[in-house]
């Protein structure tokens, strides 16, 4: 492993940016966010956990994916004919301090949007554009259970560069050739051994396949969710969490444009009120406890059933972010005991 | 009108209101809010017995303010229904005040008209004993009294002694004149006897009021009193310097008369042996009597007295003689004081009173505490006994401590001693008189009934104690010494509620309690302006000198004049307004009075509603240049209406001021009306009632007649043929505008401008009268929204449409009538009255009716029921059911207010809808402009 | 300057040409038909003012003023009967409350405050209705375009929320 | 700690006389988070607490749990006879009871008001991030210590002295109109569109907001800046003359936008201008109703 320091590191951050579209965590008035940033001087260098997972980068809050324009000369007969743009995302982007549960985040967002038919082109162009450098965690925060799901907080499997933190700059791991190349030919200094190990939090029991089916008719869900408030803060934290909803809309009127409509996609979550409403009013998942329910099974049993992969990695952002206090351990520890009780 | 009042298919419900109205066009619920009359009007036969007995004169509106009527009156000579109507502004503070319910304002009333029989008879239906509440009360109505916001209250108390020792005076008469002391009460004076028994022990204020009260409800009742003498604290407690004897002597023996039996020197102490007995019921009115005192050295040597003691031996006309004594009165509270100014009147010993409280504090009247410094008895306030210093086994003073006192705590001093104040107050007797407390050894002693030591007796909401039969009122109940008031208060109560126990259901009710007259210091002004009070300064009570006091027990206080109780009573604002003496209820021989009728709220289900409320007159004082209110002899045309009319104020003449006919009148056209300054509007009938006017001023008052006018405006048939008769019969008249009236050397001169043909541009007369216009009334906007019609821009309501649809509102099924659109005369009234009546039964007659296209409509997937469109519909269109929105298509006119507060915009406007005026939005700023599109 | 759809973020023209584009909501019974009668009359009315008719004055949703601006509105104009003549009663009573509050959040937020305007015009009143329209344009001509809209896109430019192509970037990324 | 015991005893006599099916209050997560408990057995009623933590206003739940029962009742399910829910207020959510009275989300008699004393609410509650200790800026402000509207009062109000200097509005008031929409715009630049303000919210109510309808009449589901704003603005109108300044709505923000300064801004403009308080009495808001000759509204543009 090579050492990094803080200045040749700002250096190679400021000549990706002028490249490529460079994200990284900063402070947007006073919330840590990944952001798109113009140099290094405005990255958060000490940073925890930004309050957003960096899934926007590559699954955003709303995405166009095609304008559909009327066109044609006014002057001809049954002129009006329509033109179908579609959205192809061209950049390149880094993205810098991906913790590795983002990281793993992607991973599992793989698993569907990549490598499942039909292949989403959208998530796919911008993965393929997209490198990410991980910033390994020097300990474990209150509410990160990563360890529990198979993660670490040095993780490095995830991502195409790990850094550490160390004394004098950064431990570099050079992961994939993507991550080497973003190197170039900068000259490093060999690091003696190996950094520190994270402190590492109790790994919390995972309940199994079994917990899930036989207490899915249980009256914990709805207790559970009698205070939720529907709110989908969880979901929009969560580095895993890919609903999505997709709407025609007007383009607002603009001087020189008109008749302009556009499709786009925006995020969406289960635990939403109007989640699973479909044309005429009807909601078959109309009970918060319907939903909340839905938004654990999901992660832990209908995802990893469809896709092989666990749709939580344990960074505890819904956890923190939750403003009624729902507690996606305090879910999983409810399960395993109950599931023990009865299995005994 | 008489017709209209008879027809069996018209429900006339005068002195009300409507309230609230919902619905729709064939189905309106409407609420009509019913003002109590007092009278009831399908029994008054109109006859007037109880105006001719009513003390209280007001203003009469009806007749424009130019004459008075009764409290009890009737609107006017034709009104319909005939009934009389009592005028009630609430209850007086003072009654509110009174424990007793007593009704000041009313026996001052007549006292005003120096019916003082009268008056008496009015206290003694709240009070058997005005001669000790004249005297010792501590007149809480006074502390309520209106008049104390202004000056200084009424002397309520004063008058109540002037009264009741003039009936004293008269007593021997007194029979001869009816006795009216039972109108108005639930009581009779020889009632059917229930056959229950009732005892009462103590022959206190409590117990005789409650004696008294019982057999008048035909109980029949014992009282039995351990002392030798019936009053209780009225008779052993309070001295005779303050209440003589041979009053309350008469007022017991009245109440005696009624039927009470009355044994003396037995006192009880076997309450459930009184019950086994055979009585029905006990009442314990026993009183407070156990003197307290201090546990500290020495005290009990005998030369401790009690206060009760002392008073008691005084009154029982024990001879005493404290001369040469140093006597000390610990306590500084009213028995303090009456003990130590008795003390003082049995031989001038040297006399002073020692206490816990500052000078400032003592708990006992102060006016009573200068009269005891005066009559020489000195004062040691602020301090704490810590001992009966005995020498040689006489008593010769009190050790006291000076304390900083600052009120009790849990029935403790609290208070600090101040170091090295300890001093003796030299004494050989001391007289205890620091508080009294009920005796409770006569209760039964299985403590079955229960009280709260050291307080009273424990009773329930109906007054009854622990032991069911049993009942308590008085002292004895409050655990302490109270007055006079408060005990008769309590004994009226607790005889209602014995009467209840007794007879259960159709026992007596508690009265129902009227809202209080709360008058501003504006109001009071008025009132004293109006001369409805007088101005007087408060007529204070005087006393005899101090040298007539000496070793006797000689009243001190004086009681007042009769012209000093007349100037008293003159200075009563009667806050009422009907000063509830109850006088007519005696007068009226078919009982059709009820002062206890309460607002009534009746629910009405009608088809149509069609309003006819009026107008109201420009009032002119606000327009100083025509100097009405300013000038003498200026009066409205109203006014001179009333003048004219045989009923009238002056029985039909039309007088000046001075009470003489006026030789020239002028007529001023267009007041208030086609003004820039006051109404735009044309008043329409001005012109033609003028004429009328010159024509009676002409005809009858045989005066010189000058019309001043700026149009004759004369529409209808006949009338241009009236105008020319009236020219014809020689009035004069000038076109112009009256530009201002002025006095000049005692006539009115009135001066206007624009006038042509060479004429005259001033007149000088006697009196002018004032055409004044039409004006909305007052509560026009409140009946508007109440009915949710509109307005115009004048302020009448509104037709929907001036030519096609003029009786008509913009609300179907309600629709106009009369002068309340705009101003008419009285054929155009009628006649539009009788346009309204046909649209509203043609509309009956259809049964269906057409909507408006545009309307709401709800999205109820949207709503969320949050009633906000239901607070913005004018029309009170919409209704919340089942959780959301719904729109009364009948009543929706499409305005689209509800839309536009829906915050979830869950309620749309057909053919306004959201999505169209975004998509007109949209498109209109989509359209460039371009510099020469722009004209 | 101007964004991907090429909204004028700044005066394109310049001060001079700039000819305000106005909503009017006029009520159907007074204000519309003061329009009428200035029409009749053939007063001047600038023709910045795209006029929408409602029923009243108090069918005027805020949100549709919010909606104006947000579409690139200059100005908005509300016009009614005088209260006491609203042929609804009270239906203007609410307008006048409402406008306002609404009128005191837009400013809250940067909306400069002259750029909404409620005012009441009967149907007698053809030349008070003219006089108001224009001296209502003037004022907006003055104040030059509007930039409620431009400045957010704008926000978003200089903010990297939209990257060199014009698509938006993170966390806003779309479109 | 009284207090606590005080809510307890209450939510056991309730529970077990059957006036009320379910109790809301607060409890203690296993994070040691107060937040929202809903009980329904008496042996339950200790897990209540009520400690400086409790912020989250409990009012939006009522209507729910409301709901939930009648369903429950008509459908058979259970067999609650008795349809009244009791609920913990400070005394600003009891404002909201007036408020969602008022607008017939519920009847008075429907709801057991446990009204509470309040002494503040501190700084980072609910989250656990109670730190510094300090009281939240609006308890700071607030002088109301006993709620307006209740069954039974828990605790004594202490009198407190505060003013609302709405300092933090004349900051933004003081500034052009330019910087003000640069302020703006940087903050409504972070909101998500999750609604988490919305639906804490015990006011907004709608079956389906108007900024989030699948017409994009009102709004874009997009999230560029302006629409946001939008949703913003629009959002706070609605609650203009109703917001009871719980400040739920900044504080569940996971962005941190201060949402409550257009409350607050509203608040005290309706006021000013109607002398109307949201919640004061059980009144509708001012806006919908006709003008008084009271109301101090001014039209200047
Ligand atoms: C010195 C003094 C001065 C006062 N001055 C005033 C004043 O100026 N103004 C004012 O309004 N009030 C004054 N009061 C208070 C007023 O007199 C009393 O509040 C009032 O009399 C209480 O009425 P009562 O019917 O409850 O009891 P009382 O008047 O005390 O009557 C109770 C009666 O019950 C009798 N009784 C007691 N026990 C028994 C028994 N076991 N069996 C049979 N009979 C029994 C007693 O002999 C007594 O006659 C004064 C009181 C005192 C002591
Ligand atoms: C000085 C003068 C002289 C006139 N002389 C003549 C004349 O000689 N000939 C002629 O034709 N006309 C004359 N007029 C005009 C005539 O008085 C009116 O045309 C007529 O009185 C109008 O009748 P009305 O029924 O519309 O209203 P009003 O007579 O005003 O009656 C309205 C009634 O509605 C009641 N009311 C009001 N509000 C309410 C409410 N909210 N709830 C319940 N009840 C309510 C009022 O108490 C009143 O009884 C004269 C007018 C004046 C001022
Ligand atoms: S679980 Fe929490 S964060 Fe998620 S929707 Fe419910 S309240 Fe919001
Ligand atoms: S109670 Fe007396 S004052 Fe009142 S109306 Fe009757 S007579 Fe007149
Ligand atoms: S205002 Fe809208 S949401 Fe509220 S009750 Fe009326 S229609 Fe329903
Ligand atoms: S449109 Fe709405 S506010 Fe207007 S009348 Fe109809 S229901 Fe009432
Ligand atoms: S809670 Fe915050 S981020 Fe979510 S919608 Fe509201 S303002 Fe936006
Ligand atoms: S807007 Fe915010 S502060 Fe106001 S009531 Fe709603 S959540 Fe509470």
């Amino acid at each position: 492993m090579d050492i990094i320091t803080r200045d040749q590191l700002a250096a190679l951050l400021d000549n990706l940016a002028s490249s490529r579209t460079l994200i990284a965590p900063c402070e947007a008035e006073d919330v840590l966010l990944y952001r798109r940033v113009p140099s290094s001087a405005e990255v958060a260098w000490d940073f925890d956990l930004p309050v957003l997972s960096a899934k926007g980068a590559l699954f955003p809050p709303t995405e166009r994916l095609m304008t559909v324009e009327k066109g044609g000369d006014a002057g001809e007969e049954n002129a009006v004919q329509l033109n179908i743009l579609e959205t192809i995302f061209e950049d390149e982007q880094v993205i810098f301090g991906v913790r590795p549960c983002d990281a793993r985040g992607f991973k599992a967002l793989d698993a569907l949007l990549l490598e499942t038919d039909p292949m989403d082109t959208y998530y796919a162009r911008r993965r393929e554009k997209t490198t990410l450098i991980g910033l390994a965690c020097g300990q474990m925060g209150p509410s990160c259970f990563c360890t529990s799901l198979g993660g670490a907080p040095d993780d490095w499997r995830d991502v195409d560069l790990m850094l550490t933190e160390i004394e004098d700059g950064y431990a570099v791991k050079v992961v994939t050739e993507k991550g080497r190349a973003l190197l170039g030919d900068l000259s490093l200094r060999e690091l003696p051994g190996e950094p520190t190990a994270p402190v590492l939090n109790d790994p919390l029991p995972v309940p199994g396949d079994e917990a899930w089916t036989s207490q899915f008719k249980d009256g914990f869900w709805d207790n559970l969710a009698e205070r939720c408030l529907s709110c989908r803060i969880c979901a929009y934290v969560c580095p895993v969490c890919r609903c999505f909803d997709v709407r025609d809309e007007l383009v607002p009127a603009t001087t020189f444009c008109y008749d302009q409509y556009e499709r786009i996609r925006c995020w969406d979550s289960c635990t939403g009120v109007n989640y699973r409403k479909i044309a005429g009013g009807h909601n078959p998942r109309s009970e918060k406890g319907q939903r909340l329910r839905n938004r654990f099974n999901c992660k832990f049993y209908y995802y990893p059933q469809q896709y092989g992969v666990i749709a939580c990695t344990g960074c505890g952002r819904c956890i923190d972010a939750c403003p009624v206090n729902i507690d996606i351990t305090e879910v999983m520890e409810h399960l395993v005991i109950t599931q023990e009780g009865v299995s005994k | 009108m008489a017709s209209v009042g008879r027809h069996p298919n018209i429900n006339l419900m005068a002195y009300s209101e409507v309230e609230h109205i919902s619905g729709y066009i064939g189905n309106f619920d409407v609420r009509v809010h019913r003002k109590p009359r007092y009278i009831d009007a399908s029994v008054c036969t109109g006859c007037s017995k109880c105006t001719e007995v009513c003390p209280v004169d007001t203003l009469n509106p009806f007749d424009m303010n130019l004459g008075t009527r009764k409290a009890v009156y009737r609107h006017s000579a034709q009104a319909v229904p005939g009934s009389y109507t009592i005028e009630k502004l609430g209850v007086a503070p003072c009654r509110n005040a009174c424990p007793t319910d007593q009704r000041a304002q009313g026996y001052i009333a007549l006292v005003r008209e120096k019916r003082y029989a009268d008056a008496y008879w009015a206290i003694r239906r709240e009070h058997p004993f005005p001669s000790v509440c004249g005297r010792v009360c501590n007149h809480q109505c006074e502390d309520a009294c209106s008049r104390g916001k202004y000056d200084e209250p009424v002397n309520i108390m004063g008058i109540k002694r002037f009264v009741s020792d003039w009936a004293f005076a008269n007593r021997d008469e007194l029979p001869e004149m009816r006795d009216k002391s039972l109108v108005g009460t639930p009581f009779v004076h020889e009632p059917v006897s229930t056959g229950k028994k009732v005892a009462i022990i103590g022959a206190g204020p409590a117990g005789l009021t409650a004696a008294l009260d019982l057999v008048r409800l035909g109980h029949s009742v014992k009282v039995y009193d351990s002392s030798p003498i019936a009053g209780g604290m009225m008779r052993v407690g309070i001295p005779p310097h303050r209440m003589p004897d041979e009053l309350l002597d008469w007022e017991i023996e009245q109440i005696l008369n009624e039927g009470i039996e009355l044994q003396l020197n037995t006192r009880i102490d076997d309450i459930p042996g009184l019950l086994e007995s055979g009585y029905d019921g006990v009442l314990v009115a026993t009183g407070a009597h156990r003197v307290k005192k201090l546990a500290i050295r020495n005290s009990n040597h005998p030369q401790n007295w009690l206060s009760l003691d002392l008073l008691k031996r005084i009154a029982l006309g024990e001879e005493i003689d404290l001369s040469g004594k140093k006597v000390v009165v610990l306590g500084g509270g009213n028995v303090a004081l009456d003990v130590a100014r008795t003390a003082i009147r049995l031989g001038q010993p040297e006399v002073s009173i020692a206490c816990l409280e500052s000078r400032g504090e003592m708990p006992g009247f102060d006016w009573e505490i200068g009269v005891a410094e005066e009559e020489g008895i000195r004062l040691f306030p602020g301090r704490t006994f810590k001992e009966i210093v005995v020498e040689n086994e006489h008593v010769v003073g009190v050790r006291c401590v000076e304390v900083e006192f600052r009120g009790f705590k849990g029935g403790q001093p609290d208070m600090d001693e101040i170091p090295g104040s300890d001093h003796v107050l030299p004494a050989d007797l001391v007289i205890w008189a620091i508080g009294q407390g009920p005796d409770f050894s006569f209760l039964p002693p299985d403590g079955s009934v229960h009280i709260r030591y050291p307080i009273g007796v424990v009773t329930d909401d109906e007054m009854m104690t622990s032991l069911p039969g049993v009942f308590c009122a008085g002292d004895v109940r409050r655990g302490m010494t109270f007055f006079v008031v408060d005990a008769i208060g309590e004994g009226h109560h607790v005889a209602r509620c014995i009467d209840r126990y007794l007879r259960g259901e159709n026992g007596l009710k508690e009265p129902y309690q009227q809202d209080v007259v709360e008058l501003s210091v504006e109001d009071i002004e008025t009132r004293i302006t109006d001369g409805r009070a007088s101005n007087q300064p408060r007529v204070p009570i005087s006393c005899i000198p101090l040298e007539e006091r000496l070793n006797n027990f000689r009243e001190v206080d004086l009681t007042l004049t009769e012209e000093q109780a007349l100037t008293e009573a003159e200075r009563c604002l009667g806050c009422g307004l009907c000063s509830e003496c109850l006088e007519c209820v005696a007068a009226c021989e078919i009982g059709a009075i009820h002062h206890d009728m309460q607002d009534e709220l009746v629910d009405l289900k009608v088809g149509a509603i069609i309003l006819a409320t009026g107008f109201q007159d420009f009032d002119p004082s606000v327009a100083p240049e025509f100097g009405y209110g300013r000038l003498n002899n200026v009066i409205t045309a109203m006014e001179f209406e009333r003048m004219i009319n045989p009923s009238g104020p002056t029985g039909g003449e039309v007088l000046l001021k001075n009470g003489k006919p006026p030789k020239s009148v002028a007529i001023l056209q267009c007041i208030g009306s086609r003004s820039e300054q006051y109404n735009s509007h044309c008043s329409r009938v001005c012109c033609m009632y003028s004429l009328k006017i010159a024509q009676l001023v002409h005809d009858y008052v045989n005066a010189e007649v000058h019309e001043i006018y700026r149009d004759m405006r004369t529409v209808s048939g006949g009338y241009e043929a009236f105008f020319n008769r009236t020219k014809q019969a020689g009035v004069n008249f000038y076109h112009g505008q009256v530009t201002e009236v002025e006095k000049k050397n005692g006539r009115l001169v009135v001066s206007w401008d624009e006038s042509y043909y060479n004429e005259p541009d001033h007149v000088a007369v006697d009196m002018v009268i004032l055409a004044t216009g039409f004006e909305p009334r007052d509560d026009v906007g409140q009946v508007a929204s109440t009915f949710s019609v509109s307005r115009s821009p004048n302020g009448f309501f509104l037709e929907r449409h001036p030519k096609l649809a003029p009786v008509e509102t913009a609300t179907d099924g309600i629709y106009l009538a009369g002068a309340c659109q705009s101003p008419m005369d009285i054929p155009d009234c009628v006649a539009q009255a009788g346009g309204a009546v046909a649209v509203a039964l043609s509309m009956i007659d259809q049964g269906t009716i057409a909507l408006e296209p545009s309307i709401a409509a709800v999205e109820t997937l949207y709503c969320a029921g949050c009633g906000q469109c239901v607070a913005a519909c004018p029309y009170l269109a919409i209704e919340i059911t089942d959780g959301v929105a719904v729109v009364n298509e009948y009543s929706c006119k499409g305005c689209g207010t509800c839309a536009a507060v829906c915050p979830n915009k869950a309620m749309k406007l057909i053919h306004y809808s959201d999505q169209q005026i975004v998509a007109e939005m949209i498109g209109a700023l989509n359209l460039s402009v371009t510099p020469e599109e722009v004209t | 300057m101007s964004d991907s759809h090429g909204d004028d973020v700044g005066n394109v023209g310049g001060l001079n040409s700039f000819e305000p584009k106005i909503l009017g909501f006029l009520c159907s019974w007074c204000s519309y038909t003061g329009a009428d009668l200035a029409g009749t009359n053939r007063l001047k009315v600038p023709s910045n003012l795209r006029a929408i008719r409602v029923p009243c004055s108090g069918r005027v949703a805020p949100e549709l003023i919010m909606r104006a601006f947000d579409q690139g509105a200059d100005g908005v104009l509300v016009l009614g009967c005088h209260l006491g003549e609203c042929h609804y009663d009270n239906g203007n009573h609410r307008t006048a409350k409402r406008m306002p509050v609404l009128h005191s959040l837009l400013s809250f937020v940067g909306l400069e405050p002259e750029r909404l305007r409620l005012d009441w015009v009967s149907a007698s009143e053809g030349e008070r209705f003219s006089k108001i329209v224009e001296e209502f344009a003037e004022s907006i001509r003055l104040l030059g375009p509007c930039q409620w809209r431009p400045k957010a896109l704008q926000w978003e430019a200089e903010n990297r929320l939209i990257n060199q192509k014009g698509e938006m970037s993170m966390p806003q990324v779309g479109r | 700690m009284s207090k606590t015991i005080d809510i307890q005893a209450k939510t056991r006599q309730l529970l077990n006389s059957g006036q009320v099916s379910c109790v809301i209050g607060y409890e203690i997560g296993p994070r040691g988070r107060t937040r929202p408990a809903f009980i329904y057995q008496p042996d339950d009623a200790e897990r209540m607490v009520w400690n400086r933590s409790c912020t989250h206003n409990l009012v939006p739940y009522v209507s729910d749990k409301l709901q939930s029962i009648e369903k429950n009742t008509s459908t058979g399910e259970t067999e609650t006879t008795q349809q009244q829910v009791a609920v913990v207020v400070k005394p600003c959510d009891s404002r909201a009871i007036n408020v969602l009275t008022a607008e017939k989300q519920f009847s008075r008699d429907q709801v057991y008001v446990i009204g509470v004393a309040c002494e503040g609410i501190v700084d980072g509650a609910g989250f656990g991030r109670e730190d510094n200790g300090n009281l939240q800026a609006r308890c700071q402000r607030c002088s109301e210590r006993e709620p307006v509207v209740y069954d039974i009062l828990i605790g004594e109000p202490q009198e407190v002295e505060a003013v609302d200097d709405y300092s933090d509005l004349d900051r933004l008031t003081d500034l052009t109109p330019d910087a003000r929409v640069e302020f703006w715009l940087s903050q409504f630049d972070r909101c998500i569109r999750c609604y988490a303000c919305r639906q804490v919210c015990p006011m907004c109510n709608c079956p389906t907001c108007l900024y989030e309808r699948d017409d994009s009449l009102w709004v874009g589901m997009g999230i560029r800046l302006n629409e946001k704003r939008t949703f913003h603005l629009g959002r706070a109108y609605h609650l203009a003359g109703r917001c009871v300044g719980c400040n739920e709505c900044e504080r569940v923000c996971p962005m941190k936008i201060p949402i409550s300064l257009l409350n607050r801004m509203l608040e005290r403009e309706v006021e000013a201008a109607f002398g109307h308080r949201a919640g004061a009495a059980a009144a509708p808001s001012p806006l919908v109703t006709i003008l008084d000759s009271e109301d101090g509204i001014s039209w200047t543009s």
